[in-house]
C-alpha cells in the first residue's frame, strides 16, 4: 500500500471529498480477532457463540504532505451506530509498529509496541494509543490526532490524520521510508468493543512515497 | 447577524462612567473587599475540572426538623448541611439516650423523605413571593405582588367584613401541620384578640378515635415506643407502622425477635402484616364484629378481671329498665342527679363516689337484677351494665362472628387464646378506624377487651388512642396571661371552675373543662374554636351529597341535614359561624382542604362564592392554593426557628433552627401573621376605625391590634425565635431544659405531661429514665375518669344512643356509602408522603409509579379484564374519577386500596377519590347536653368517613385510555 | 497491608422498605451529571422482578469457575428517571393539565411492583430485599474488564472502579451476575457503590447503613470475632449470601425473612411456610433451611424469657453497635468529602 | 460608532474593561424590570414600557405567568439541581467569591451575569499581566461555554418575543455572548 505525497493534505480532511476519487484504494482482507487472545475468560465465554468481526473487506487510502498523514477507511456498515446513550459506537483504527517487530495480533509486546490512532463515531472522537500486548493499551504520544467520519450509501467513510514526527515511543513515519500499517474496525450495533472486532489478516506494507 | 454588532454598540454613551464592581450578589469569601479579591492576580485555571479539585467542606451544620404531623411517627433530630447559604443534605444526627439497658434505643430516627427535603426547598414547586390571582379562581392566572401590596388589600377586606358583617365570619382553616409553638401561637394570639374562629379540623380528618373518647371521655392515651418492648402480644389493630411509623418501626421487629407475639390484623395481606408472627384478614368495617367475638370468649371462659371492672368502670351500675338511664342517687332516695348506683351481694346499695374509683371495700354483684322502689315509691326494675352486655355479648359466638367480619372461626379462636393469655397486651394506635362510618363502635368493642381483660396501665399493657404531648405554656402565650392569671380571669366570668378545683376535682377534669369554653365562651382568653366538620357540612354544602344517606345507611332515622339542623337547634353542638351567618375570608394555614376534604368539589361550588378573599399560607403550590385570591409563600422549616409538638410515643420537643435565609420573600408564618396585625392596625388608623364589638360581644380593638398582638413590641415580627424560647420558659413540661441548650442540641425529654387540654388526657407520670404508661393517675391512683360516671363506661344513656341502640358496644354492618356497589374502597397513609407534601417530589415518585394509582385484587381484576397498569374509571352515584390500577395477591379480593394525599392535579380531569366519598356526618357524633358527650380540643366533634365508600370499576378502552 | 474484607448484614425481617437507604445513597452520590437514573442502592419487593427488571435472568458470574456470559441491562430496566411537567401544571394556568411523568404513561419503574408479591390470597407472600454492590471476594467485574479498570482494595476488600482508566467497554456490568454497576452515558465511563469509602475511611458507617431507620445493616470486618458480622455468618450461620451459585463469594449477607403462618380453605391457620422454601433456597441456597429453624428456635427460646446471644446480637439495643469500629458522626468529621465531585476512584 | 470618553486606556484593558460594564448592565437588566437602563444602549434594548413590572414577569417569572420562560439555568437542564448548585458554588469559591445570604439562587441568570461582571474586572485590573489575563480569559470562555452561553440560547428560544425591552433582551444577551465566544485573543 502507498501514501502518496500530495503538497497540501488540508483537501483530503473531508472522507468524501473529491481528491480521495483520484487515489488508489487498497483492499484490505478483514477477519475477527482471534477469540482465543482476548485478555480474560468473560470476554471469551461470552463471545464464544456470538458472531462478530464479520466486516471482510476494507477498502483503505492513503496521502502525506510530508508534514502529516491522512488515511482514509471505507467498509460496509447497514446503518451507522453512533453510540449515543447505552449503545456502542462504530468505530476503526490504524496502527503502525513503533519498532522491533510487533505481532498485529497481539498488538504488539513490550519490546516491540505498536502505536495506533483510534476513531470513535461517538463525536469523533479520536485517540493516540499505545499498546504492549493485549489490554495493555495507554494513551500515546501526542500526534495532533484527528479523525472525521461520515456515513452514506450504506458505508462508513472515515480519514485520519496524525503528524509524521512524533515524539518519544509513538511511531515513526518518514516521507520516502515504508512502514507497516494494520486496521480494526468495530461494529457498534453487534455491541463490539476493546478486543473484539475485525483486524486485517497481518501488518500490512506501507511505503510513503518520497 | 453578530458581525455587524460590535460589542461597542451594546454600551450606552457614557455608561463607563459607571465603571468599577458592582456585585449585589456576592461578597469575597476571605478576602477583605471585592475590590481587594480583584486586585489579586486571579488563581490558576485551565478547565472546568479544576473548581473541583478543592475539598469540599461545609460552611456549617445545624440542628433542623420538619415541623409536619407526621404524628405517630414523629419527630427526629437531623444535622443540615450548609454551604453559601444553601441547604445541599441533611442527616439524622442519632443523639437519643437509651432509657434502659433492656430496651432499644431510639436511634437513627429519620426517613426517606426527611431525608431528602432539602431537595424540596429549591423544586419549582416551591413558592418564592406573594401571589395574587388575576383570572378566575382556579385558572392559574398569578401575579406577583410585594408584601405590602398583599398585606394592605387583605386587611381592608379584613375591616371591611369584621366592621359590616361581624368578626365570625372571619375563619383560620387550621390543617394538621399547626406547631402548637411560636409560628402556631401567633396565629392563635390573633384569632384570640379578633375573635376569628378557628376550625380544629382534627375529628375532620377522621383522626376523632370518637369511640375511646365515648369510653374514656378523652381520647389522649399513648404510651412510651419503647414500651411496647414490655408487652409479650401486640395487636396491630388499624394501623399500618412500616407505611406510617417508619423511624419506630424498628422497635415491632425488635420485639418481635424478643419473644413478643406481633399479630397484625387488617383487610389486605399489609407491609405491616410481613412483620406479623400472625396475620388475621378481617372485612373492611367489621372488626367490631371480631372484637365482640373475643370479648365474648374472655366472658365466657370467666377471664374477666373482675376486680379491674368493678373498679374502674361502668359494668356494675345499675340501669333503670324502664328508661334505660341510669339508677342515680336522686331516684333512690333524691340525693345527687349524678351519682350512680350499685349493688353488693347482700342487696346493700352502694353510691359509686365520683371524686375517686377506690370502691373503699365494698364488692358490687356485677350480675345483679332486682327490683327497687323509687324515692317516688314506683317499683322498677334494674340491671347491672355487665349483665347487659353478658347478654349482648352472648350473641357473638366465633361462629355467628365470622359471618360478619370473614374470619374464620379457628383463626378466631386462635387469636382470642392469644389475648386471653397475654401478660402484657398493647395496640399498636394508627388513625384508620374512626374512618369507618361506625368507627365509634369498633374502636368501644375494642376497649372492651383490654378492660375485660385488666390490661391496662402496666408495663407493655393498655389500650392506645390518640397520641398528643404538647408544651403547657403555649396557652400563656396565646392568652398573654399565665395560668393562675388565667385561672382567676375565669372566675371574673361566672365560670364554676375554681369552684371545681375547690371541690377537689381532678386537674384533668378541670382543664378539660376549661378547653371546652373555646367553643362557646365570650370571655375565654383563648382562640374561639369550632369544629372543621360542621363547618364544611353547613357552609360548605358538604351536607348535599348526603341527600340519600338514608338509602346507603340502613336504620338512618332522619336525614342527616335535619339531624343537624336539631342538634344545633339543642345547643348540643356549637357551630361558629351560625348557620346563617355565611364566612367571608378564609385563612388556610398548614392546611389543604379541598385535597383532604371527602366531596371537596361542594366546597368550590357552595363555599367559594360566598367568600371574600380566600387566603393560602403554604411554602408549596396545593390544590387549595390554585383556587385561592392570594398565595403568601412561607419559609420552609430550615428556614425559620420553632419548635413543635410531638406524642408520648418520642416524648422529646423538637426543635428546627434557621439555617439559611427563606428563599426569595418567603417568610416565616410568625412574621406573615404579626405582618397581618401591623397592616389591619395601620388600616384601621388611616380608616379611623377604632374597636368594634365582636360576635361574642368583647370589645375587639381593631387600631391597636399590633401593639396588643406583640404584647406592645415584646414579641415583634422578627422575633419568632423569642417566642419560641418563651412558650417553654412557660410551660411546666419544658422549662427544665433552657431554650439555647434545646437549641444546639436540637432535642429535649419532656419531664412530664403537662396541663395542657393537648395531652393532660394521657394522666400519667411521665419520668426520665421508663417510657411512658398513660392513665396510670386513673389505674393506680384511683383518680375518676372524666365521663359522666367517673369511669370506663361502655353504656351511654344519652337519647341519641337509645335512639339508635349504640347503648351499648355491637356491630352495625358497614353502610354502602356513595351506593349499592360490590367493592368497598379503602385506603391509608401512604409510605411516600406526610398529607401532601412529598407526593409531587421527584425523588419519592420515581421509586413509586409517577401518578395514582388504586391496588385491586388479582381476582377483581381478572373478572373485569384488567391488567396491572390499566387505566379505570371509578365510579358511584356520588361522583367519578379515572385512576389506573395495580392488581395483587397481597389485595383483599371485594376491597381497593387508594393510598391518601394525592392532589386533585394528579388526576385526569382533576377528579380524585375525594369526588365519590360523600362522607354524611354520623347522627350519634351530634350528642351533646351530655356530661362527657360534649366538644373539647381535638376531641368530641363528629367525624368524616371515607373507608365505607362503595364503588365499581371498570377498565377504559385503550381509545378513552389515549385521549386522557 | 492484611488481606482484610468489610462485610455487611441485611436483616430481612428489620428490613421495611421504606427506602431511606437509597435515598441517603442517591443524595450522597449519584445525583451528578448523567447519574440521574442511578441508585447504587435499590430495594425490591420479593418475589418480583426486582431491579433492574429480571437481573437474575441476565447471566454473569460463574459456573464451577467458569465465566458465564451476562447482557447489558437497558436503564429502562432500572427504572427511567421520569421528568414531571411542573410548571404546566401548577403555574401554567392549564387547569386541565396533570402531574405526570413526561413523556407518557411509564409502564415500568424502580419500584413497580412495590407491595405485589407472589401467591394468592389470603396466601400471598412477599419480603423487602435491599441491595447494594457485594464487593465480592472473587469479583466476577474486575475479571472481566480488558483494561484492569477495577481493583480490589487490600486494607478493606472495597472494589472500585478507576474513572481514569475506564473506557467504557461495560464487560463489567455484564459480568456482574447481581448487575451493580451502572454506565453514565454523559462521561462514557462505569460507575458503581464504593461502599461510602471517604466516609468509611474516616470510621463513619455507610449512609445506607447509618441513615437506616430500621437499624437492619451491620457492618464490620469479617475476621472480627467479637463484631456482630462474624457472630452472624459464622458462629450463628443465619447470615447467608444471595445467590452463591454466583460463586463470586458476595460480602453481603442476609437474615432470611420469617412469614406468619398461611391458611388453609376454611381460612384457618396452618403450620405449612407462607413463603415456600423452594422459593429461598433459590435465593440463598440449602443452607437457608437452617438459618430459619435457627431463627425460630431462638425466637422461641426468648418468648420462654430463655437468653438468646442471636436475638440480642440482631436486635442490638445500642443501635451504634450495629456498625464495629464504624461509628463516628459525620458531622465530626471535619472537611469530609460528603460531595466529592469530578473523578472518584482515582485512588489506585 | 459612539466614542467613548476617557478611552485613554490601551486598547485590550479598555475592552475588558466595557465588557464588565456590560455585564453589569445585563446582570442588573435581568434583575428589576427597570435594571441596567444606566448601561445598555436603547436602540438594541428599549427602555422599560409602562407596565414594566408586568410584563417582566410574564417574560421571566415561571412562577406566575403560563408563558414565562424560567432565568434558573436547572429549569432549562435535567441535570440534578444540587449537582448543578454544587459545581456554581465551586465556580464562584474557586475566584474567592460567596454569594450574600440574600442573594438569588446559584444558576439564576444575574447571579452568573455578575460573575462574569467580576472576572471582567479583574481581567481590566490585570491587562498588563499577559498570564493573568489568558488565566481569567479562559475561565470566562469555559464558564460562558458550560453555562451562560446554553442558558441564553433556551432563554431566547422559549422567551415570548412581544414583551419589548425583556424580549430584547432575550435575544440581545446570546448575540453578546456570541461576540464574547468569537473573540481570540486580545479581541
Amino acid at each position: 500500500m502507498q501514501s502518496l505525497k500530495v503538497t497540501d493534505i488540508s483537501g483530503f480532511l473531508d472522507p468524501v471529498a473529491r481528491p480521495w476519487n483520484g487515489i488508489a484504494a487498497e483492499r484490505v482482507d478483514m477477519m475477527p480477532s482471534p477469540l482465543g487472545l482476548q485478555p480474560n475468560d468473560y470476554i471469551i465465554a461470552s463471545w464464544e457463540e456470538r458472531p462478530y468481526g464479520e466486516l471482510e473487506v476494507l477498502s483503505a487510502a492513503s496521502v502525506h504532505d510530508g508534514q502529516r498523514i491522512a488515511v482514509r477507511l471505507v467498509w460496509e456498515k447497514d446503518k451507522p451506530s453512533a453510540g449515543a446513550g447505552e449503545g456502542f459506537p462504530d468505530a476503526a483504527a490504524i496502527a503502525f509498529p513503533v519498532r522491533g517487530d510487533p505481532l498485529l495480533m497481539q498488538m504488539g509486546s513490550a519490546d516491540a509496541p505498536i502505536h495506533a490512532l483510534q476513531w470513535r463515531a461517538r463525536g469523533n472522537e479520536t485517540r493516540s494509543v499505545n499498546a504492549e500486548g493485549i489490554g495493555s493499551s495507554k494513551p500515546g504520544p501526542d500526534v495532533a490526532a484527528a479523525g472525521k467520519g461520515g456515513w452514506s450509501g450504506g458505508n462508513w467513510h472515515v480519514v485520519m490524520t496524525r503528524n509524521l514526527a512524533v515524539p518519544q515511543g509513538g511511531a515513526v513515519l518518514v516521507s520516502g521510508h515504508a512502514t507497516r500499517i494494520g486496521f480494526a474496525v468495530w461494529n457498534g450495533h453487534n455491541e463490539e468493543r476493546a478486543g473484539i472486532k475485525a483486524v486485517s489478516l497481518d501488518w500490512i506494507d506501507l511505503e510513503l512515497e518520497a | 447577524m453578530t458581525a455587524a454588532l460590535s460589542r461597542r454598540s451594546f454600551l450606552k454613551a457614557g455608561a463607563l462612567g459607571a465603571a468599577g464592581l458592582a456585585m449585589p450578589d456576592f461578597v469575597a469569601r476571605t478576602a477583605s473587599s471585592l475590590e481587594a479579591l480583584a486586585a489579586t492576580p486571579p488563581p490558576e485555571f485551565t478547565s472546568f475540572l479544576d473548581v473541583y479539585r478543592k475539598q469540599w467542606t461545609w460552611d456549617k451544620t445545624v440542628r433542623g426538623t420538619h415541623m409536619i404531623n407526621c404524628w405517630y411517627q414523629a419527630h427526629c433530630a437531623f444535622d443540615v448541611y450548609v454551604r453559601d447559604g444553601l441547604v445541599f443534605r441533611e442527616e439524622q444526627a442519632a443523639e437519643y439516650q437509651q432509657l434502659r439497658p433492656e430496651l432499644p434505643d431510639m436511634n437513627p430516627r429519620g426517613c426517606q423523605k426527611g431525608c431528602c427535603f432539602s431537595h424540596r426547598m429549591y423544586e419549582p414547586t416551591r413558592l418564592k413571593y406573594p401571589i395574587r390571582r388575576v383570572g378566575e379562581r382556579g385558572s392559574g392566572q398569578w401575579e406577583r405582588v410585594t408584601w405590602e401590596e398583599a398585606l394592605d388589600d387583605i386587611a381592608d377586606s379584613f375591616l371591611d367584613v369584621v366592621t359590616e358583617e361581624g368578626t365570625d365570619r372571619v375563619i383560620w382553616d387550621l390543617g394538621p401541620d399547626i406547631n402548637i409553638g411560636a409560628a402556631n401561637a401567633a396565629q392563635a394570639r390573633f384569632a384570640q384578640l379578633t375573635h376569628s374562629i378557628c376550625l380544629d379540623s382534627n375529628s375532620s380528618n377522621g383522626d376523632g378515635h370518637r369511640g375511646a373518647f365515648e369510653t374514656f371521655g378523652n381520647i389522649y392515651m399513648e404510651r412510651g415506643i419503647e414500651d411496647y418492648f414490655y408487652s409479650d402480644v401486640i395487636l396491630v389493630w388499624g394501623a399500618n407502622p412500616v407505611y406510617t411509623s417508619i423511624p419506630n418501626a424498628h422497635f415491632f421487629t425488635e420485639a418481635r425477635y424478643n419473644g413478643t407475639d406481633v399479630v397484625v390484623i387488617s383487610p389486605d395481606y399489609s407491609a405491616s402484616a410481613i412483620k406479623a408472627d400472625l396475620w388475621v384478614p378481617v372485612k373492611p368495617g367489621t372488626d367490631a364484629a371480631l372484637a365482640l367475638t373475643i370479648a365474648h370468649l374472655i366472658v365466657e371462659g370467666d377471664h374477666v378481671d373482675k376486680a379491674f371492672v368493678s373498679e374502674q368502670t361502668d359494668l356494675p351500675l345499675l340501669v333503670r329498665q324502664d328508661t334505660g338511664a341510669f339508677l342515680t342517687e336522686a331516684d333512690l332516695d333524691g340525693g345527687d342527679e349524678e351519682s350512680f348506683v350499685m349493688v353488693d351481694a347482700a342487696g346493700g346499695f352502694h353510691i359509686a363516689e365520683r371524686k375517686t374509683l377506690d370502691l373503699d371495700g365494698v364488692e358490687p354483684d356485677l350480675d345483679a337484677t332486682l327490683d327497687v322502689t323509687l324515692d317516688d315509691g314506683t317499683q322498677v326494675a334494674v340491671r347491672t351494665v355487665y349483665s347487659l352486655l353478658k347478654e349482648r355479648l352472648a350473641t357473638y359466638t366465633p361462629e355467628a362472628a365470622s359471618e360478619m367480619c370473614g374470619t374464620a372461626p379457628g383463626l378466631i379462636r386462635r387469636l382470642a387464646d392469644m389475648v386471653i393469655n397475654a401478660r402484657a397486651l398493647s395496640n399498636v394506635a394508627g388513625s384508620s378506624m374512626n374512618k369507618y362510618f361506625h368507627g365509634n363502635l369498633t374502636e368501644r368493642a375494642m376497649i372492651l377487651i383490654w378492660v375485660l381483660l385488666g390490661q391496662m396501665g402496666k408495663p407493655g399493657s393498655g389500650y392506645s388512642a390518640f397520641g398528643f404531648l404538647a408544651n403547657d405554656g403555649w396557652e400563656d402565650y396565646v392568652s398573654g396571661l399565665r395560668i393562675p392569671e388565667r385561672m382567676a380571669f375565669g372566675t371574673e366570668l361566672g365560670l364554676d371552675l375554681l369552684w371545681d378545683l375547690a371541690k377537689g376535682e381532678s386537674s384533668e377534669i378541670f382543664f378539660k373543662k376549661m378547653a371546652t369554653t373555646n367553643f362557646t365562651d365570650p370571655g375565654s382568653t383563648l382562640p374561639v374554636w369550632s369544629s372543621s366538620a360542621l363547618f364544611w357540612h353547613v357552609h360548605g354544602g358538604i351536607v348535599d351529597l348526603a341527600e340519600d344517606a338514608k338509602k346507603w345507611i340502613p336504620g338512618l332515622k332522619q336525614p342527616v341535614r335535619e339531624a343537624i339542623n336539631s342538634a344545633l337547634h339543642k345547643n348540643w353542638i356549637p357551630l361558629q359561624p351560625a348557620p346563617d351567618r355565611e364566612p367571608r375570608i378564609l385563612f388556610h394555614y398548614c392546611a389543604n382542604p379541598i385535597r383532604s376534604v371527602r366531596g371537596s368539589q361542594k366546597l368550590l361550588e357552595v363555599l367559594w362564592p360566598k367568600l371574600v378573599k380566600t387566603v393560602v399560607i403554604d411554602f408549596r403550590m396545593t390544590t387549595t392554593a390554585q383556587h385561592a385570591d392570594y398565595v403568601l409563600p412561607a419559609a420552609a422549616w430550615y428556614e425559620t426557628t420553632d419548635h413543635k409538638w410531638v406524642t408520648p410515643l418520642v416524648p422529646y420537643n423538637h426543635v428546627t433552627n434557621k439555617a439559611v435565609e427563606p428563599l426569595g420573600e418567603s417568610q416565616n408564618d410568625f412574621w406573615i401573621i404579626t405582618m397581618l396585625a401591623k397592616h389591619i392596625q395601620k388600616r384601621a388608623q388611616e380608616r379611623g376605625i377604632t374597636s368594634i364589638d365582636s360576635h361574642l360581644g368583647k370589645e375587639i380593638v381593631l387600631d391597636n391590634l399590633y401593639e396588643d398582638m406583640t404584647m406592645d413590641g415584646a414579641y415583634s415580627e422578627h422575633d419568632v425565635d423569642k417566642a419560641a424560647g418563651a412558650i417553654l420558659e412557660y410551660s411546666s413540661n419544658l422549662s427544665h431544659v433552657s431554650w439555647e441548650e434545646q437549641k444546639e442540641k436540637g432535642f429535649a425529654r419532656y419531664s412530664q405531661i403537662g396541663l395542657s387540654p393537648l395531652s393532660i388526657g394521657n394522666a400519667g407520670e411521665l419520668k426520665e429514665d421508663e417510657p411512658f404508661i398513660p392513665l396510670t393517675y386513673h389505674t393506680k391512683d384511683k383518680q375518676p375518669y372524666p365521663t359522666q360516671t367517673r369511669r370506663i363506661q361502655f353504656y351511654l344513656d344519652h337519647p341519641v344512643y337509645l335512639e339508635y341502640d349504640e347503648y351499648l358496644p355491637r356491630f352495625k354492618a358497614p353502610p354502602q356509602m356513595g351506593g349499592d356497589y360490590p367493592l368497598t374502597m379503602t385506603g391509608g397513609h401512604t409510605r411516600w408522603s406526610v398529607h401532601g407534601v412529598w407526593q409531587d417530589s421527584r425523588h419519592m415518585q420515581r421509586l413509586n409509579r409517577g401518578q395514582p394509582y388504586m391496588v385491586i385484587s388479582a381476582e377483581d381484576a381478572a373478572e373485569r379484564g384488567i391488567s396491572d397498569g390499566d387505566w379505570m374509571r371509578c365510579f358511584n352515584d356520588v361522583g367519578e374519577f379515572t385512576v389506573r390500577s395495580k392488581v395483587s395477591p397481597a389485595a383483599r379480593p371485594g376491597a381497593t386500596i387508594m393510598w391518601h394525599a394525592w392532589e386533585n392535579y394528579h388526576f385526569p380531569g382533576r377528579k380524585g377519590p375525594r369526588d365519590v366519598s360523600p362522607s354524611p356526618l354520623n347522627p350519634v357524633e351530634l350528642a351533646g347536653d351530655h356530661p362527657h358527650l360534649k366538644f373539647g380540643m381535638l376531641e368530641g366533634q363528629p367525624g368524616t368517613f371515607d373507608r365505607d365508600t362503595r364503588i365499581e370499576i371498570e377498565r377504559l378502552s385503550d381509545e378513552e385510555a389515549a385521549r386522557l | 497491608m492484611s488481606d482484610r474484607q468489610v462485610a455487611m448484614v441485611i436483616d430481612l425481617n428489620k428490613c421495611i422498605g421504606c427506602q431511606t437507604c437509597t435515598i441517603a445513597c442517591k443524595t450522597m452520590w449519584t445525583s451528578k451529571e448523567g447519574m440521574e437514573g442511578m441508585w447504587w442502592n435499590t430495594v425490591s419487593t420479593a418475589p418480583g422482578e426486582g431491579t433492574p427488571k429480571g437481573w437474575e435472568q441476565m447471566g454473569g458470574g460463574f459456573r464451577d469457575g467458569k465465566a458465564q456470559p451476562g447482557r447489558l441491562p437497558k436503564q429502562s430496566e432500572f427504572g427511567d428517571p421520569w421528568e414531571f411537567n411542573y410548571e404546566e401544571t401548577l403555574f401554567g394556568g392549564d387547569p386541565h393539565a396533570t402531574l405526570k411523568p413526561s413523556g407518557g404513561d411509564p409502564d415500568w419503574g424502580t419500584n413497580w411492583d412495590e407491595d405485589v408479591g407472589g401467591g394468592e390470597y389470603p396466601n400471598s407472600f412477599f419480603f423487602y430485599i435491599p441491595r447494594i454492590c457485594n464487593h465480592c471476594t472473587k469479583p466476577a467485574c474486575m475479571e472481566a474488564c480488558p483494561r484492569g479498570a477495577i481493583f480490589k482494595r487490600d486494607e478493606d476488600g472495597i472494589v472500585l472502579i478507576n474513572e481514569d482508566h475506564c473506557r467504557g467497554f461495560r464487560f463489567c456490568q455484564e459480568a456482574c451476575p447481581y448487575k451493580e454497576i451502572y454506565y453514565n452515558a454523559v462521561t462514557g465511563k462505569s460507575q458503581k457503590c464504593l461502599f461510602c469509602l471517604p466516609r468509611m475511611e474516616e470510621g463513619v458507617a455507610t449512609a445506607c447503613s447509618r441513615q437506616c431507620p430500621g437499624r437492619v445493616r451491620f457492618l464490620g470486618f469479617l475476621d472480627d470475632e467479637d463484631g456482630p458480622i462474624h457472630k452472624l455468618v459464622y458462629d450463628h450461620k443465619v447470615a447467608l449470601p444471595l445467590h452463591p451459585e454466583y460463586e463470586t463469594e458476595p460480602n453481603v449477607f442476609y437474615i432470611p425473612p420469617l412469614a406468619p403462618p398461611s391458611f388453609d380453605a376454611e381460612g384457618n391457620p396452618t403450620e405449612e411456610d407462607r413463603i415456600p422454601i423452594t422459593y429461598l433456597m433459590s435465593l440463598f441456597g440449602g443452607e437457608v433451611v437452617e438459618a430459619l429453624e435457627t431463627l425460630k428456635a431462638e425466637k422461641a427460646a426468648r418468648k420462654r424469657g430463655e437468653p438468646s446471644e442471636l436475638m440480642d446480637t440482631l436486635i442490638s439495643r445500642n443501635w451504634v453497635d450495629l456498625f464495629g469500629p464504624f461509628n463516628k458522626s459525620p458531622k465530626d468529621i471535619e472537611a469530609m468529602r460528603l460531595m466529592e465531585g469530578g473523578q472518584l476512584g482515582t485512588a489506585q | 460608532m459612539k466614542r467613548q470618553p476617557g478611552s485613554d486606556l490601551p486598547e485590550t484593558r479598555q475592552a475588558a474593561l466595557e465588557r464588565s460594564v456590560i455585564y453589569r448592565g445585563f446582570a442588573d437588566a435581568f434583575r428589576r424590570p427597570d435594571g441596567g437602563c444606566d448601561v445598555l444602549d436603547e436602540t438594541l434594548i428599549p427602555p422599560p414600557p409602562p407596565n414594566a413590572r408586568k410584563a417582566f414577569v410574564d417574560a421571566f417569572d415561571e412562577a406566575i405567568s403560563k408563558s414565562a420562560c424560567s432565568l434558573h439555568e436547572a429549569a432549562h437542564s435535567t441535570r440534578d439541581q444540587m449537582d448543578l448548585f454544587e459545581e456554581l458554588v465551586r465556580w464562584y469559591d474557586h475566584f474567592g467569591l460567596r454569594r450574600t445570604d440574600t442573594a438569588e439562587l446559584p444558576d439564576h441568570i444575574s447571579v452568573q451575569l455578575e460573575f462574569m461582571h467580576f472576572l471582567t474586572h479583574q481581567e481590566y485590573l490585570h491587562g498588563d499581566e499577559p498570564e493573568a489575563a489568558e488565566t481569567l480569559r479562559s475561565a470566562q470562555r469555559e464558564f460562558l461555554s458550560r453555562h451562560l452561553m446554553p442558558l441564553a440560547q433556551s432563554i431566547e428560544e422559549k422567551c415570548r418575543d412581544d414583551l419589548g425591552r425583556y424580549s430584547a433582551l432575550a435575544d440581545q444577551l446570546p448575540a453578546y455572548l456570541a461576540l464574547e465566544l468569537e473573540r481570540r485573543g486580545t479581541d
